[in-house]
């Protein structure tokens, strides 16, 4: 494992990047734990300063330290992300696997599910929950909201990648030779979806966050809880954007778009490795 | 053949099952919301107004029953599909007596116009650079592009929005900023008119595009990287065929499978409408209406904009569904 | 079109060779992964292939069979990199060096000259399009006819070969193993090239299945009269196919004779072993296994690479590496217990 | 792929048409047109023109502002001819002695834009469809307090009443709004007037609709040839002939779109927004002047609390939590320092200020707080002068801060209650609080929980201004937390909350008569706990001394001078009953573009009227406005 990573780095440099980013965000979560702020709390400093030696990212004009608001942000932003993806990918891939090796009636009830949770229109539903919940809405359930929205759709990608794997003779073979179901999935039909998991996770997490910072922007979230989302939807309803305070802005957009090339750097180079009929696989000459 | 009628009439019932299933959640759901209607109402008439208190008790009540809201919870489901039966989504309550019907009529065009050009340029160009990027995987060019895709499409679209905004509006002003076509402009059908709705939709359509074609380019890139390690591939090499040929005819022919499936739910799924847009761009559309409706308790207004996009979605996956057996004949129907 | 085929004469073993590869080498050059090393698939392998010869190539998976194929059409991509010697065919009276050849030169040599049949038919034709689509993408751009025309000599190259046309607008799963691989062969076949490259092309088949294919690829290659670079494992198809066999070990060809001498007095302990592992009727003696396994390509033995089961190695085997000597005429071996060790 | 490459050539071509255009927002004579921003946004149902039926058209789209009219106005601010004036009334409204019935003389020679009379049968006929309809807007009001009514002769009309009611006329007289009158001869046509959309409206004012966009974004009025036969015209002649009301979009989009010269008038915007415009417009006017820039509406922005929940019953607790504001960082937090204060519960601007504000000053100089232990003196006069030192400081508003004490008086507040903690301790201990380990707890040991509900978005200064309170609360020790929700007025009705930054205090501005809003914090109309509140007493509190206030109003007429005195009694009781924690005025961030047009209302110069131009009242701008390029 640990020859695989430095060779990565030493000789992938689209890996090397990519994890130097996303050590870069693991150092801000880290970083984030220490702020001499509280999270939530406003007119801690002088408002509206650029960024300058004291303060790196400047000032909001809530008179909150923009780089510490970034570290929180970053932290539950990135939290939210990858609670997302996580729970919605497992979903996926179960639902997409099962029902695409194994057909007939299966298939039809999966996908009976699936479809339904995927007819449904997200947005109203969201702002409906924020509705209902209120006060309850906070970080947490939108996680769990969205994971169990945020599956359907890459389900049926999977299924649909499962269904022509089913058709290739290895497959076949696997189940002559008498492999289990689960085994067949896990080790035969995985490794195959696994660069398209990978995909759908990056879009997964634009997605969610996407939606988390359409949310905030409309205002329909928890404004307790600083995430990216936040820190948008405050600098706007500050007018931030006309009033020259552009670090305000700049530095969440900066941070989310550093925060996917990277991710989308990884999944690269993770392909590369992971895919089964990579070149590198079928060295066995 | 007659597997595949047998096939495509089980699907259909799976659609019909799909699409009410999907109304009657959000129809709960609607109605899980604590916003009532009627206050709704009578804050919008009495909030700037003389209100007399008596008077509004009054108002109360016959507001309520004006909008045919007593009865309880699941009598009022069971209407609403009966009515829902004979097609009738029945009148809003913020927009009162106007059909429910009549209003999202009148902005759908937008919507679908927009979102279904913005849908296909985002698909086409996302998936051409990704079987690009994909194929010929060292070309720095192609890189670039991917990167710059990608690095556009997690900026929060209003942000992006509003960036194009500022660019196009103030900075450089040769695009307009507000509407689907100018003030006072004669909608009856004209060449100048098609250009001014042409020229209005450009800001919004390019926003859309911008964020869009990223996560259909890393989609098709990944699909396209196993491709092209396939035998067929090599075989295809060894025999001499052109490589546009190549990528077309037997790297890109096999990943689309997948990637129509995507597109094909996209479509569906322009009748979430794009809220945003509709805000930054002051752009026509069913997306604000659907929030206004959100927050006025306008039960029928969402239910009918949500059933709209849940029959939407559910015919695009109906669809994909008998159709991949064409595309991919691989797949039996089943 | 098929007038043609029929006068071709069958080509004099004399006649210039049609194939030269001289002391090519090909190694896999990997850095990345976990893996930073370079696996000599192709180690300094010499060989010619007269016209209308059918060549085998013998030898044990992953012994760099395949590479060598892959390296001879030319079918080269990273990390595969070609490290020294040359492949040269021979055209139409014209000597061709398929490495100095420009991707598109090279295009239009492919099936007009130089075509191939591979292993796992089940995936070489394209899964979501009619075979037909094959036949005009491969075949079509390098036979110069009218459409009409186009058609009807693969229609009539189809019947030779007792295939029916309507394989033409079916989809590869729709067809049996066999099926799918006599029309990879014709495929191959179509534009009457001067070489074809054959690798594993019975593999993966049942007896009877093979049985036919092998008529098949015999009869076509009469008619034709091409050479054949035939590549399989098993030495009972070379019996039946190849004029000349070379079997290839660990990256380097350790002996090279004609069929009936190779199967009668095999020199290379090597092949011995493989010939004696063929079962003949009558023959009741339990067959000798051979100890060990193929030795890795990333960093071979030292000296003659079978030394490690080489029943009869010596001290010498140990350090030098035994040349490719003629022992016989038409008869090559790389072997210190044959050619005597060097002084 | 060769798809794609025509569809981007398709694109190129647009966008090569599209900048080949000229640049207009419309085809309408720029100059002889004032683009003005309707708040209502994109209209849901544009073409609903029944303003007497709810039908979710728009409201102030130009509708309510230029084709409607009714009886009297009363002006937030001075007004043309005084703040008072009468429309299509002739003369102030005519009670019998115990105000059971009130006479309207009506003017004569009034046309409706189509050419039609208008007579008191329009007046009797507006009373008596909306009795007739309870659907209709106005329909409970009136049904609620006119017995009969009848027209005695074309321009006379007689109103019964069921119970004496000395405000009656307000019904009928434009604080933003206010029943307007229906054209008889186009509703009697109609059968169902609940169903009837009254397309092409018919006006009574000086403007008549000329277009509207059928996706609710735009609506054009143009001056219409007979003017003077309006009470607008009555009063001069307008200015532009055509009046555009526009979705503005955004804060930020209506602040690029003033500064390209395309909305002549935003009617709220983000304090931000208005710097920026400041700052870089070289064709701006405002309210005032200088700082605040903003115009203070008629309504009081405060700490609602829900007094029929404990612990927000005690008076004591209401005003630990006001002792425990420190406004200065409030007001800084939210309107970055640009709103009125005040301390009592009246807004700080129009007749408000000499009548009650300025006494009120003196009162509270010397008014005593008893905490328990101790008699304290919670007013602060010197909270204003102090906001406009820490704003001199800041060097884009150095120049524009007044130093005049009557001038900061006007624009930042008389004054406001000193943070005074020890105070709060002593206040909540007295209601029998204990602090335990940093943390407040409630008599039976529960911890002090605190949901302030906050307008989302929408204000979103008031979302700051709760938000630090909320933290200012925490600081002290209670669970305190902001909640912002798209619209407050929900939970308030419904009494689902703790406490609420909104108003349930609006005043005439340019009258000092209370009854307005006072009227309805009667005992009589708050609700059960449960029940829905109506309008306005959001805080659900009543208290006897108030009772009575509210009748001895009630008795006396709407211009007795004796109202000023009960007017000053409700400041001084809720002063000490804390019902609500006022804050400041309602500043509307309202900026005018003088490219095209000049005349707007400002302060002091000639505040006019309130240039916030959702309100009827705006109407007086268009008399006013003359182009400014020939």
């Amino acid at each position: 494992m640990f020859t695989i990573v430095r060779d990565l780095i030493r000789y992938n440099i689209e890996f090397a990047v990519g994890l130097f980013i996303l050590l870069l965000l693991i150092a801000a979560v880290v970083l984030s734990f220490f702020s001499p702020y509280p999270a939530a709390d406003i007119y801690v400093v002088p408002p509206d300063l650029p960024p300058d030696a004291e303060f790196w990212l400047g000032t909001t004009s809530r008179g909150q330290d923009t780089f510490w608001q970034l570290m929180i942000g970053l932290r539950n932003t990135l939290g939210f992300g990858v609670g997302v993806a996580f729970l919605s990918r497992i979903l996926s891939l179960v639902v997409g696997l099962t029902a695409g090796y194994a057909g007939g009636r299966t298939d039809r009830v999966l996908m009976a599910i699936n479809d339904s949770v995927m007819v449904i229109p997200q947005f109203p539903i969201l702002v409906l929950f924020y509705f209902v919940l209120k006060d309850d809405m906070n970080w947490l359930m939108l996680v769990l909201i969205l994971s169990a929205l945020g599956w359907a759709y890459d389900a049926r990608l999977i299924r649909s990648i499962a269904m022509s794997l089913r058709t290739r003779p290895f497959t076949t073979q696997s189940v002559y030779s008498g492999m289990s179901m689960r085994k067949i999935l896990v080790e035969e039909h995985l490794p195959y979806v696994m660069p398209v998991v990978f995909a759908t996770t990056m879009n997964n997490m634009i997605w969610s966050i996407g939606m988390e910072i359409t949310l905030s922007v409309l205002g329909f979230t928890d404004v307790d809880t600083p995430t990216m989302g936040q820190m948008i939807y405050w600098a706007n309803s500050h007018s931030a954007l006309i009033s020259g305070i552009w670090w305000w802005v700049a530095a969440p957009v900066g941070a989310i778009v550093i925060l996917f090339i990277g991710l989308f750097l990884l999944s690269m180079s993770m392909n590369e490795y992971i895919d089964p009929r990579s070149r590198l696989n079928r060295m066995g000459v | 053949m007659t597997a595949y009628l047998i096939f495509i009439s089980r699907r259909f019932g799976q659609l019909l099952l799909v699409v009410f299933l999907g109304i009657s959640a959000t129809f709960f759901i609607t109605h899980m919301t604590p916003v009532d209607p009627v206050a709704e109402s009578i804050t919008a008439i009495t909030n700037f107004g003389k209100a007399d208190p008596e008077a509004i008790l009054l108002m109360r009540k016959t507001l309520t029953e004006l909008y045919g809201l007593q009865g309880n919870l699941f009598e009022q489901y069971l209407q609403f599909w009966s009515r829902l039966a004979r097609g009738d989504l029945g009148p809003s309550l913020s927009a009162f007596p106007t059909p429910v019907s009549q209003i999202i009529l009148r902005a759908l065009p937008w919507t679908v116009g927009l979102m279904i050009s913005a849908t296909l340029i985002s698909f086409l160009l996302g998936n051409t650079l990704g079987a690009l990027a994909g194929y010929y995987r060292n070309s720095r060019l192609l890189k670039l592009a991917g990167l710059a895709l990608i690095g556009l499409q997690p900026i929060p679209y209003y942000i992006l929005a509003f960036i194009l905004l500022i660019l196009f509006g103030y900075v450089w002003p040769v695009l307009p900023i507000t509407g689907g076509y100018e003030m006072n402009a004669d909608t009856s059908f004209s060449l100048t008119l098609v250009l001014d709705i042409l020229r209005h939709s450009i800001l919004p359509a390019m926003a859309l595009v911008m964020v869009g074609a990223g996560s259909w380019l890393t989609g098709m890139r990944a699909l396209t990287s196993n491709i092209v390690t396939e035998d067929y591939v090599t075989f295809a090499e060894l025999g001499g065929v052109g490589s546009t040929r190549i990528l077309r005819s037997y790297v890109v022919r096999n990943a689309l499978v997948p990637q129509l499936t995507g597109l094909a739910m996209s479509l569906g799924a322009i009748f979430n409408g794009t809220v945003i847009t509709e805000i930054v761009f002051g752009y026509p559309g069913i997306g604000s209406l659907l929030i206004s409706a959100v927050h006025a308790g306008d039960y029928s207004l969402v239910l009918g904009l949500a059933s709209l996009s849940i029959v939407g979605v559910a015919i695009a996956v109906f669809l994909i569904d008998i159709l991949s057996p064409l595309l991919d004949p691989r797949m039996k129907a089943e | 079109m098929p007038t043609a085929v029929l006068q071709t004469p069958p080509a004099p073993a004399a006649a210039e060779p049609v194939l030269v590869v001289d002391r090519l080498r090909a190694y896999y050059r990997t850095h990345a992964f976990g893996l930073d090393r370079d696996i000599r698939a192709v180690d300094d392998i010499s060989l010619t292939v007269a016209p209308g010869e059918v060549y085998g190539i013998a030898g044990e998976s992953s012994s760099g069979k395949t590479t060598l194929i892959k390296t001879i059409v030319g079918a080269i991509r990273p990390p595969l990199a070609v490290v020294g010697g040359s492949v040269r065919f021979r055209f139409g009276g014209e000597i061709r060096d398929i490495y100095a050849l420009t991707p598109a030169e090279l295009q239009t040599i492919r099936w007009r000259h130089l075509s191939c049949i591979l292993q796992g038919s089940m995936n070489v034709l394209n899964p979501v399009r009619q075979i037909r689509h094959s036949f005009q993408d491969f075949a079509f751009p390098h036979m110069g006819l009218k459409p009409a025309a186009f058609w009807q000599a693969v229609r009539a190259h189809l019947a030779r070969l007792d295939l029916d046309p309507a394989v033409l607008d079916s989809y590869p799963h729709q067809l049996s193993g066999g099926m799918r691989q006599r029309t990879t062969i014709a495929l191959a076949t179509v534009c009457t090239p001067e070489f074809i490259v054959a690798d594993e092309p019975t593999t993966a088949l049942d007896v009877i299945v093979q049985r036919d294919v092998l008529t098949m690829l015999r009869d076509i290659q009469r008619r034709l009269g091409s050479s054949f670079l035939f590549v399989t494992h098993d030495m009972s198809v070379h019996a039946t196919v190849s004029d000349r066999v070379g079997i290839v070990y660990a990256g380097r060809l350790v002996e090279e004779a004609e069929t009936p001498t190779l199967f009668r007095g095999a020199l290379h302990p090597y092949t011995q072993h493989l010939v004696a592992s063929l079962p003949r009727i009558g023959d009741t003696t339990r067959r000798a296994s051979l100890p060990g396994r193929p030795p890795s390509l990333a960093d071979p033995p030292s000296g003659c690479r079978f030394h490690p089961r080489c029943p009869l190695a010596m001290d010498v085997c140990r350090e030098k590496v035994p040349a490719l000597v003629e022992a016989a005429p038409r008869h090559r071996v790389a072997c210190f217990a044959v050619s005597g060790a060097p002084s | 792929m060769r798809l794609w490459r025509q569809l981007l050539a398709g694109a190129a071509l647009a966008v090569l048409a599209a900048t080949a255009q000229a640049q207009d927002i419309s085809n309408l004579p720029r100059k002889e047109t004032v683009i003005i921003e309707n708040p209502e946004g994109t209209i849901k149902n544009p073409g609903w023109f029944n303003i007497w039926v709810n039908g979710g058209g728009g409201v102030s789209t130009g509708l309510q502002q230029l084709a409607m009219d009714t009886l009297w106005y009363i002006d937030p601010d001075q007004g043309i001819n005084g703040a008072w004036y009468n429309s299509l009334a002739a003369e102030k409204p005519i009670y019998n002695a115990d105000f059971t019935e009130m006479t309207v003389k009506l003017r004569k020679g009034m046309f409706w834009s189509d050419g039609v009379e208008f007579t008191a049968d329009d007046l009797v006929y507006t009373v008596q469809t909306q009795i007739d309809h309870p659907g209709m807007v106005w329909s409970s009001l009136l049904a609620v307090s006119v017995d009969s009514v009848k027209a005695t002769d074309p321009y006379t009309v007689v109103f019964k009443l069921k119970k004496p009611n000395s405000r009656f006329h307000a019904l009928f007289t434009v604080r933003w709004n206010a029943i307007w009158v229906m054209p008889k001869h186009v509703f009697e046509k109609v059968d169902d007037p609940l169903k009837y959309d009254f397309a092409n409206p018919v006006s009574i004012s000086a403007y008549t609709l000329k277009n509207y966009d059928p996706q609710g974004k735009w609506y054009i009025w143009e001056k219409r040839p007979d003017w003077q036969r309006t009470p607008l015209g009555l009063i001069g002649e307008p200015g532009p002939k055509y009046a555009a009301y526009v979705d503005g979009g955004p804060p930020d989009k209506k602040t690029i779109a003033q500064l390209k010269h395309e909305l002549d008038i935003i009617h709220d915007n983000t304090p931000e927004g208005m710097f920026t415009l400041v700052d870089q417009s070289k064709s701006l006017a405002t309210w005032f002047k200088g700082f605040p820039y903003a115009h203070p509406d008629p309504t009081l922005p405060a700490v609602i609390f829900n007094t029929q929940k404990a612990p927000f019953d005690n008076a004591d607790v209401r005003w630990a939590l006001a002792l425990l504001i420190d406004i200065k960082a409030v007001d800084l937090a939210s309107y970055r320092g640009a709103a009125t204060l005040s301390a009592i519960g009246v807004p700080p601007t129009g007749v408000a200020m000499p009548t009650y504000q300025a006494p009120m000053h003196e009162w509270l100089k010397s008014f005593e707080l008893d905490t328990g232990k101790e008699k304290i003196k919670p007013y602060d006069p010197m909270i204003p002068t102090e906001i406009a030192d820490t704003l001199r400081k800041q060097p884009k508003f150095k120049d524009q801060i007044p130093t005049d004490p009557a001038a900061i008086a006007s624009q930042f507040g008389y004054g406001w209650w000193k943070p005074d903690p020890k105070a709060a301790a002593d206040l909540l201990e007295k209601a029998g609080f204990k602090k335990v380990g940093g943390e407040w707890k409630l008599p039976d040991g529960q911890p002090f929980r605190i949901r302030l509900t906050v307008e989302g978005d929408t204000r979103s200064v008031f979302t700051r201004a709760g938000t630090l309170i909320a933290q200012q609360w925490k600081q002290a020790g209670i669970d305190a937390k902001a909640q912002p929700t798209t619209n407050p007025w929900q939970p308030m009705q419904a009494g689902d909350f703790d406490a609420a930054i909104a108003w349930s205090v609006e005043t005439w501005g340019g009258d000092a008569d209370m009854s307005f809003f006072l009227d309805s914090w009667h005992s009589s109309f708050v609700a059960k706990p449960g029940d829905v509140q109506p309008a306005r007493n959001w805080q659900r509190w009543s208290s006897p001394e108030l009772d009575k206030i509210i009748e001895g109003i009630r008795g006396i007429s709407f211009d007795d001078p004796k109202g000023v005195d009960y007017g000053l009694e409700y400041l001084k009781l809720v002063v000490k009953e804390m019902p609500t924690i006022p804050m400041m005025s309602y500043n509307v961030f309202t900026s005018m573009d003088t490219t095209y047009w000049t005349g707007y209302p400002t302060f002091p110069d000639d505040p006019y009227t309130d240039p916030v131009p959702n309100w009827g009242n705006s109407r007086l701008m268009m008399i006013k406005l003359k182009p400014a390029q020939p």
